[in-house]
Parts: structure tokens; C-alpha cells; sequence
């Protein structure tokens, strides 16, 4: 049986170290952590800044959804889930999933699951606001996400 | 019924959320697109291709054939952009 | 073209956080990145602590190589790996790998095979020292270690 | 040559490493495999599954069939655990 998922929604950034070290201090039973940070990229200098819009309440349960699924299909001694709103600046931190385990396929496969899910499935949107002053536009989301949320066959 | 808008969708139709009484005779998701199409030329602009559009009832997504019977909170937005 | 990976072998230990901080600091372009940390697990408290033996010279060059692979493989900003020999408690970091690019499933793939390929190409082998005092064993090789790494078809 | 031992290879030969003269006639890592097995009992010990015993010439992973000719340090060692 998986630990129960911790998940958190926030303005503010995290410490992806931190939340490792919560997950690994004072055991020994872990083999593997994996945790997958993804940040704002300044698309060639274009970008001031990303503005994510979320559904609140929504956002949080979708992710316990989606992480207790993952906590389900591996064996995970902890598993991290934190998504950022608000505007970010490129070169900081968006979202960050910290997945332990004694077993490093499950840590890589739960990681990767998460992200996929997390894409098609928690409600967040991001604004694209231009350095040039030009507004701004909603990024559009992938085909590619689709597919590779369809292809763990949930 | 309290209705809850997303990202361009909420920019189209100008407001965040709204409470309105629905008429009688939706049952569906779909029936209730159709119905907002219908309510002025932003919801016309906003639903212009209501199969794009995602719907959350009470917080959990449905699809297009999901019943609106006993929802209290209905949700409508663009494919997810998050991760 | 990807960035030159970095590659120590080291008696010491490492620390996450910054090998992740040396490759995204002052840039705006990386969109994710991947870690995977592999840690000495105590076996249900029968492990004392793992012994790693490696083969000088030919450890760093085996792992730049296999660095060097990825780098060619998938488009990254930035790779680090670490493999520490030496007596390592339970608890303790053995291996890690940082992988920064633009795309998640790059950087997802990278860390993914190079833990693969490492398994089971970079001359490094574990004896584990039991609690109870008893003569410990080498541990002994995974055939499905060799499938993981087949499957990425080198 | 040099010959280089690793993990319970080593331990079987009770020797890190040593150097030792190669007789004639000896072309590939196979035929070295064969010739080590022969050495006395702690090589035939270590080297009785010989199809096991992973080989490194010049720090570089070599095959049983590979040729011998250049070498200057070969290996042997068990399949490996690092990671």
C-alpha cells in the first residue's frame, strides 16, 4: 500500500529539496526518488511572464485524484504534488512532483504518469504575456498531451 | 444554478461566474451548450465550438452526455494548459 | 546540440539541489527538469551498509559515454551524473542524475536511460555488509537490468 | 600484460591486479578465458563460468570473440550492480 499523497495548489514557490527531504528523512526503505520540476521558459526572449488561471477547490482535488491513482498502480513510500497559480516569471518554477520509492521504475513511471495526467486533467490555463506589450494569448493546448495521457490506459 | 467560467472562454463572456435559472427541458451537458449559445452574442462567440469546450459539474469533469440532474456548480473552459 | 554532460565519481556525497541550481541558474530556456536520486535502502533493516567497488578511469569514461549518448538522443540543456563508491549507509545517496531541457519527455527519457544504461555498463559493483555480522554478498545482477536497457535499442 | 580483477573475480584470485606474460597463441578474450581457467585453483574458481565474467580491454567493454592484439590492461569482472 502507497502513502497517502501530500498536494498543494500555492502562489508562491517551492523547494523541490525541501520536499524531498520530507519524503526521505529518517528512513531507509527508499531506493529512488524522482522529482520532476517544470519551469517557465522565455521562449527566445519573447516572454515576460505566464499567467496561470485556476479552477480553486477543482485544481486540489483533481490532483488527490490523479495522485492516488498513481499511489494505486506503484508502490510509492511518498509522492509530492505541488502547482503553482498566479503570474511566473521565466526561469522560476511551475509545478514539481516528487515520487519515492524502494523501486526505481516505479518512481520514473509514477513521475511521468503524474505529469501526463496532470496536463489533460487538473484545471490550470496559461496566459502568454509578450515582452513586446503585444497582448497576450491563451496557450493551446496539445494533441500530444492527449496522447500521452491515453497511453497508461486509464 | 451557478455557472463558472475559465481563461478565454471567462474573457468571451466577460464574467467570472453567474447564477442562472435554467429551463426547463435541459437533461444533458450538451442540451445546456446549445441553450448558452443561444444567450447573446458573447456566449454565441464563447460556444462557437461547443465541442472544444470542457464541463465540470461540482468540481469533476463530465462529458458532453453527462445529465445536469442534481448539479449544483456547472463549469466551462478550454482544454487544460497546466503541468 | 545538447550541453556537455558533467560526470564525477566520488567518495563523498552530493547534494541535489545544487548540481540542479548549476544547471538552471541564470537561464530561461530549460522547461523541465528531471532527477533521480538512488539511495541505499537498509533491506527491512538487515543491511549494515552497501560497499561500491569501481574500476578507476574506466567508471567515468563508461559514463561519459553513456552521457554523451543521451546528449545525442534528446535535446538537453543540461546533464549531470554522479556515482558515488565507497561504504554508503542506509539512507544514503549512491547515484544521481540531473536532466534539464526544454521539453518534459526529453528530460524524462534522458534520466530514464541513463539509469538503464548505467545499471548495466558502468563498472561499479555492490557487496552488501549485513547487520547480524554475517559474511556479506556481492549483489548479484538483474536480467532485468539488461531488458531495460535493451529497450532502448542501442 | 596487466590484468585487472574486480568484485568477488578478485576476491576468487585473492589479487587486485598483476602483471603476467601471455603465451603464444593466444587471439581472442575467449581463448585468455580458457588459458586463465587453467592457472591453478583460485582461477578456476573464478573463472569457472567463464560465459559470465564480463571483459574490459583498455577500459573499454570488449565481447569473448574480440581480439586481444593492442591490448595493454584487460579486465575481468562480474556483471555489474552500480546504479
Amino acid at each position: 500500500m502507497s502513502a497517502t499523497p501530500t498536494v498543494r495548489v500555492q502562489a508562491g514557490d517551492f523547494d523541490p529539496a525541501e520536499e524531498t527531504r520530507l519524503l526521505t528523512a529518517d528512513r531507509a526503505d527508499i531506493g529512488a526518488v524522482v522529482t520532476f520540476a517544470g519551469l517557465c521558459r522565455d521562449e527566445g526572449g519573447t516572454l515576460a511572464a505566464l499567467e496561470l488561471e485556476h479552477y480553486p477547490g477543482m485544481a486540489e482535488d483533481e490532483m488527490m485524484r490523479v495522485a492516488r491513482e498513481a499511489a494505486m498502480r506503484w508502490p510509492l513510500q511518498g509522492l509530492t504534488v505541488i502547482h503553482r497559480y498566479g503570474r511566473i516569471a521565466p526561469g522560476e518554477n511551475i509545478v514539481l512532483v516528487v515520487a519515492a520509492s524502494a523501486h526505481r521504475k516505479a518512481a520514473f513511471e509514477a513521475a511521468d504518469f503524474l505529469m501526463d495526467y496532470l496536463k489533460t486533467r487538473a484545471p490550470f490555463w496559461k496566459k502568454e504575456h509578450r515582452r513586446d506589450g503585444a497582448a497576450g494569448d491563451w496557450v493551446a493546448a496539445k494533441v500530444a498531451d492527449d496522447e500521452a495521457a491515453e497511453r497508461w490506459g486509464a | 444554478m451557478k455557472l463558472v467560467y475559465f481563461a478565454w472562454v471567462r474573457e468571451r463572456i466577460g464574467k467570472p461566474d453567474e447564477r442562472v435559472d435554467l429551463p426547463a427541458g435541459l437533461t444533458t451537458v450538451a442540451d445546456l451548450l446549445a441553450w448558452m449559445q443561444g444567450r447573446g452574442e458573447e456566449y454565441a462567440h464563447a460556444f462557437e465550438k461547443a465541442s472544444l469546450i470542457r464541463v465540470a459539474i461540482d468540481k469533476r469533469h463530465v462529458k458532453h452526455d453527462a445529465p445536469l440532474a442534481g448539479a449544483r456548480e456547472i463549469a466551462f473552459f478550454p482544454p487544460m494548459t497546466g503541468g
